[in-house]
């Protein structure tokens, strides 16, 4: 989602949410004591920041996330390529990959403390397999669209399997592609705070939060880890979104719809 | 010697209502060297017939050989200027960038010259930093003309090459065809519309019958190497053999009501 | 490995030069311990901050989990040397042979006040008779949270086998009370207080009375068996605990603990000064954590028999 | 090539795999290796699966984690394409919505669950965390997808001078379909998984429930019985979308062409 | 009664790396059920100028006007056949689907018997049910023109609409073209490469300069409202002022080497 070209629109939006949300906690609509209202968690969230173990509780879930989403876009993509572009590869595998897929990291939360520890592999490792699939299946969903003549005019010009696969397919796919990879940061997030969450061990926004909500409805900095969490992901799209501008100047400005 | 040789060769597109025979029984040859236009109604199977002898669709019936070996895969070599040129460029390529892509295996300093050479001659020398879509259509069927010219192929198919541009434009492009297959000895087989272009480019014309196409004709065109839009259209032998093929092309009218 | 990267939050592997304690040598001298943020291990936290381990020449690391389960899964992987945990979880492992585990010292004994059955003012649920055919909230099944109400229920002839229990974290339990959602909660310190004071929340009955009485709650075990750390390390397990007793002795003073409250179960300020505090445990005794195997037993959450003194360290000081 | 080939191709990788896992598993066991007690053979998450997939648990936990999961699944899709296609096509839309889409989405979704539980309360927070979840994948590829449309398609639908709904489910849908498809089928999975979270708290049934029940319990065999059902639901759903996405998507030439040019290719 | 007024036009394409002044200072008038051709150097500007009229980009300078209103939006009544038609046609229809999509308005029966009509007129009868990219080239243009047809517009803008179909079904498509224009009285705006066309459809010709297009000449056409391919085409007027389009485009020559 880009195109926001004037800021203060996109910051109405924010602005409107935060005021529903304010509202909502100030009247009866919902418990005040649980929802706080923003008022409270986004100063709470400033203090936070300022101090040193929680800054290195979010560094360190950021670190973790990124580091997941690399490693995905490394499997994913190459294996996105083969597998949109060679049918016998592609029914051999996804059997096995749609069984796989729908089984969630939390699930296997205990299995891989047992395998891998409280150390930062086992939210690495869970995020890496939750973000894969975005990437991998954009990859080949984009594949699928190529123009097929595209296709035929460099194959007519003795571009071979991998010439085709990286100097047609690849560009082509490219935008649909970090689509994915847009959906797979915030979902390497989710699956890192929540391994913090779920499993403790390592520091991290995740745990913050879950030692936070231990202690008796301290909800102002649950709900300021949560904002905080929506402001990286927002932080991390804009940049994800530069990047498309930037990377795809070729793609032609769409004609807008009235 | 044959260059391409043609041989009993049909194509039938397979669908799942139904499949559809695009050409059938084909036969010819062309020598290396020449330049064979190839004129048929629209539908008859022209684009089908290129696209079996750049090996991108394997023909259901029959062969074609180059130098004597079956195709079978794209052979090297060859370029194609598509019908379609809009969809053909790469968007995400500049027009120079396009103009080079086939040209992977030239040093960086040869690549440019040769996309500057062809660019500037389709009279595009000025949009070579835009991208495609920034070009009219004209514009865009240049860039594939150039790109095919770029790559210096000794087989040259080209589908409609000059449909788009202006009838100026088109004689220039024509010379420029013409002096290209002279100077680099490229054998160019060349489906067009204007039956008139099919006489002043071709040392032959292959006139087909409308779906699926069957050669009706092979007519040689004596009007010697070197021709000139004027005097060559002008020619007694040219209005003579322009009629002959309309007549052929009339034996097989499309029925338009 | 990806541990290695300070910036993901790994263990910095300093490793303590470790003075020698009053008995023998120690085997290992950095030791890791998964705990949970909750009110059980304030005099643990107090023994590191007070040096009481140092003192023994342990160099203790404390490991935060997220759940009890979570800390047993990271002492069976060997990551962590020494797990906190509320009893159930550890016995029940034990009671199906996943690992040997050796509980190496008992953290918290329940008090009144400490696991009580709470409900919401307008509640339908006044008293113990009044539970059959209610909502009441829990954290899971097979915990301290629903064994010790049921033991409560049994004993004074009420059908327990009735009530409907639904499974939350506490922090849910409140609005869930609110709401109607359900009609009270089985909660712990500080969360008896929290409930208390957000929604006025009344108590219906001790979860901790009766047949639960001085129930051990929760304590800190290892695993056994050869080559592994319990069996490798009775110095250790030996210095750990008398590192651990000191403070444990100490924590009859609530302002000794008080502050570890805030500052690692972040318990604000004010409900921290309100929290009843329970017993912490300063022996070790076999057949008091027996009375926890009995009950899971007696609720059929373990099956077969189970001796809790086969789980203490031959090391262990005190009886 | 037959369909018998295509079979066997199908489910060769997957055969190797569980015997692989089966024979890795036996030998762990035989030698009593540590931590095997958690990593029990197939044949015997087989064995536990049979009996706890269809004893009462089929109703009392798979139904009504099936039917959560399901209507959440759908309620997001249609979600996700209306508004997808909304913020697609107006810039408008987009520069006030996009930056609150944006940060919503980021919000791991157990971090939600407090927004969820002050609304509809812990009991009933499943369907809303499931809906909320599983919308992203289906929103932001059809924005791709509304977006990419054609530049001349949306000048001739211009031309013609087309109702808005003939532009918005005869040419924007369509063009966007393929993409919508791969959303969907990235949120068929997500729901899933969400349904798995959001039973972990205040659900008293649901497949999510049993299974952290059984790690709970230490079953390993029933925890990876309650996995594989995941598995197998997943599969099952998964090709039954595929299904309709190829009867949708039967008008593209490219689901033989292209793949087959590209494998061809060179 | 002026139909359409082009006044002061002018359009100048925007972008990252500087602008480009597509068409300048264009005027000219069509009366109703006039039939104008355009002709001009490829890349003058033609498309862009239909693009204007049909209010599908604003200009930057000028106005156009439709029956004296000021176009500000896509007017109604209107139907183009663009350029790009291989991209104007929508894949997921059937080639029946694709006529009909526009006519909405019409019953179910009326849309069928339309589609059916237009297809049948440009020879295209029997393709009804295959999708577009089922079709050659020609083929999928006569569907985009067959689209517009039925669509009955009073004003009819046309991009090179016969430049990939054989010349048979050329002449056959420009007579049907004349005979829809004067049983329905269809106002025609037609951009073609062929001056010979432009000459034989045109009421009138314009002839554009080369980039940026401003209007070289505005010909009156004087040979009738009934024309026929072979008579008129030898006519001595004919060949007349096919000479002097041919001439005025010359002045502005693209530079092609
Ligand atoms: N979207 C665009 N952005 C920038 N420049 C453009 C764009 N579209 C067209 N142009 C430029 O405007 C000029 C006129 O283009 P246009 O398509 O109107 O030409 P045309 O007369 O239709 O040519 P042709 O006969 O080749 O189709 C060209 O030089 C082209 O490069
Ligand atoms: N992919 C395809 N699937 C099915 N039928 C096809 C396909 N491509 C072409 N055809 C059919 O094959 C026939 C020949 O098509 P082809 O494109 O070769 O014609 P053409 O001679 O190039 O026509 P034109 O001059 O109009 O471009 C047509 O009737 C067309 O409908
Ligand atoms: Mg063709
Ligand atoms: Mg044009």
């Amino acid at each position: 989602m880009s195109g926001a070209p004037r800021v203060p629109a996109s910051l109405v939006g924010l602005v409107g949410f935060f005021a529903i949300w304010e509202v909502a906690s100030r009247t009866d609509l919902v418990p005040g004591y649980y929802l706080r209202p923003p008022s409270v968690v986004l100063p709470t969230m400033v203090t936070l920041l300022g101090d040193p173990e929680f800054v290195r509780a979010v560094v360190a879930t950021l670190a973790a996330t990124l580091l997941a989403l690399v490693i995905a876009v490394l499997i994913a993509v190459p294996a996105g390529l083969v597998l949109g572009s060679v049918p016998p590869v592609r029914r051999a595998v996804m059997t096995l990959v749609e069984f796989l897929r729908p089984i969630p990291s939390v699930a296997l939360i205990p299995l891989a403390l047992l395998t891998f520890g409280t150390g930062p592999d086992t939210k690495i490792t869970l995020a890496v397999y939750g973000a894969l699939w975005p990437i991998l299946f954009n990859t080949m969903y984009a594949l699928d669209e190529v123009d097929p003549l595209h296709v035929e005019t460099a194959r007519a010009f003795g571009t071979g399997r991998l010439g085709l696969l990286g100097r047609v397919a690849l560009p082509s796919a490219a935008p649909f592609v970090l689509t994915g990879v847009r959906l797979s940061f915030a979902i390497a997030l989710a699956v890192v705070i929540s391994t913090e969450l779920f499993s403790g061990g390592t520091i991290g926004l995740g745990q913050v939060v879950n030692v936070a909500s231990g202690g008796g409805l301290n909800m102002d900095t649950v709900l300021a880890g949560t904002v905080l969490a929506g402001l990286i992901g927002y932080g991390a799209n804009a940049g994800l979104e530069l990047l498309h501008r930037k990377a795809f100047a070729w793609s032609q400005p769409k004609v807008g719809a009235e | 010697m044959n260059m391409l040789e043609v041989d009993g060769l049909g194509h039938t597109y397979k669908g799942k209502d139904g499949s559809h025979t695009a050409i059938d029984g084909l036969d010819f040859t062309v020598g290396a060297g020449e330049l064979v236009c190839v004129v048929g109604p629209s539908g008859c199977g022209k684009s089908t017939l290129l696209r079996t002898i750049a090996g991108l669709i394997r023909p259901s019936r029959g062969t074609v050989s180059l130098h004597g070996n079956k195709v079978d895969g794209v052979p090297s070599d060859l370029a194609v200027v598509f019908q379609d040129y809009s969809r053909s460029l790469f968007p995400w390529l500049s027009v120079t960038r396009n103009v080079e892509f086939p040209l992977r295996t030239l040093s960086r300093t040869e690549r440019e010259a040769r996309a500057v050479e062809a660019l500037a001659a389709v009279g595009l020398s000025t949009a070579g930093k835009k991208y495609p879509w920034q070009l009219s259509g004209g514009m865009q069927q240049r860039v594939a003309i150039a790109r095919a010219l770029a790559y210096r192929p000794s087989l040259l198919l080209m589908d409609e090459p000059f449909a788009s541009v202006d009838a100026q434009t088109r004689f220039e492009l024509e010379d420029l065809l013409l002096r290209i297959r002279r100077e680099q000895d490229t054998t160019v087989l060349l489906v067009t519309h204007d039956i008139d272009e099919s006489v002043y480019l071709g040392d032959r014309v292959l006139v087909l019958s409308k779906s699926p196409a069957t050669v009706v004709a092979h007519l040689d065109v004596p009007l010697g190497p070197v021709r000139d839009q004027i005097t060559t259209r002008a020619s007694d032998d040219f209005v003579e053999l322009r009629a002959k093929v309309a007549g052929l092309l009339q034996g097989a009218p499309v029925t338009v009501r | 490995t990806l541990s290695g990267c300070g910036l993901l939050g790994g263990d910095d592997n300093t490793t303590s030069s470790g003075s020698t304690g009053s008995a023998g040598a120690v085997e290992k001298a950095k030791v890791k311990v998964g705990v949970l943020p909750v009110v059980d291990v304030a005099p643990f936290y107090r023994a590191i901050e007070q040096g009481y381990f140092r003192d023994q020449g342990l160099d203790v690391e404390p490991v935060v989990m997220a759940s009890g389960a979570a800390s047993i899964n990271a002492v069976l992987s060997g990551d962590v040397d020494i797990a906190f945990s509320s009893y159930p979880a550890p016995l029940l492992a034990q009671s199906k042979k996943v690992a040997e585990f050796k509980i190496v010292a008992d953290a918290l004994t329940a008090k009144p006040g400490h696991i009580v059955v709470v409900a919401p003012p307008n509640s339908p649920l006044k008293k113990p008779t009044d539970a059959p055919g209610k909502k009441i909230a829990i954290t899971a099944r097979n915990t301290m949270t629903d064994l010790a109400p049921m033991s409560v229920l049994k004993t004074q002839g009420v059908d327990y086998t009735q009530v409907e229990w639904r499974e939350m974290t506490f922090a849910e339990m409140i609005p869930a009370m609110e709401r109607g959602e359900v009609d009270g909660a089985v909660v712990v310190e500080p969360w008896v207080t929290t409930a208390m004071k957000k929604i006025g929340a009344v108590p219906v009955f001790d979860g901790a009375s009766g047949p639960t009485a001085e129930m051990p709650m929760s304590g800190y075990v290892a695993i056994g068996g050869t080559g592994k750390f319990a069996s490798t390390s009775p110095n250790t397990i030996a210095a750990f605990q008398r590192g651990l007793a000191k403070a444990q002795a100490e924590a009859t003073d609530r302002t000794k603990v008080e502050p570890m409250f805030v500052k690692y179960a972040k318990i604000d300020q004010q409900t921290a000064q309100l929290v009843t505090i329970a017993t912490y445990s300063t022996s070790l005794e076999a057949n008091r954590i027996q009375r926890v195997a009995n009950l899971m037993q007696e609720f059929g959450v373990i099956k077969g028999n189970l001796d809790v003194a086969s789980m203490i360290p031959s090391s262990t000081s005190n009886k | 090539m037959n369909r018998v080939t295509r079979t066997a191709q199908r489910w060769v990788v997957f055969a190797v795999a569980v015997g692989l896992w089966e024979l890795v598993t036996q030998l762990a066991k035989a030698a009593e290796a540590e931590k095997s007690f958690f990593f029990p053979p197939p044949s015997e998450i087989a064995l536990t699966a049979k009996d706890l997939w269809f004893s009462s648990a089929f109703g009392d936990h798979i139904v009504p984690g099936i039917s959560r999961m399901l209507g959440g699944w759908a309620l997001a899709g249609v979600i996700g394409i209306a508004l997808g296609i909304l913020l697609g096509r107006s810039r408008r839309a987009m520069a006030y919505l996009g930056a609150v889409f944006n940060f919503l989405r980021s919000i791991p979704p157990p971090l939600l669950v407090p927004f969820f539980v002050a609304a509809v309360g812990p009991t009933n927070m499943q369907f809303p965390t499931i809906v909320f979840g599983a919308i992203w994948p289906v929103l932001l590829n059809t924005v791709d997808g509304a977006r990419g449309v054609d530049a001349t398609k949306v000048e001739t639908a211009r031309v013609f001078r087309l109702s808005r709904a003939q532009w918005t489910f005869g040419v924007v849908l369509p063009s966007a379909l393929p993409k919508v498809f791969a959303g969907l089928r990235l949120s068929l999975s997500i729901a899933l998984i969400l349904m798995v979270i959001s039973e972990l708290i205040g659900s008293a049934n649901g497949i999510g429930n049993q299974l952290v029940r059984a790690q709970r319990d230490y079953e390993p065999t029933a925890m990876w019985a309650w996995i594989v059902l995941l598995g197998v639901l997943g599969y099952l759903f998964n090709t039954l979308l595929l299904v309709l996405e190829r009867r949708a998507l039967a008008w593209q030439p490219r689901h033989s062409l292209e793949t087959q040019a590209l494998a061809t290719g060179g």
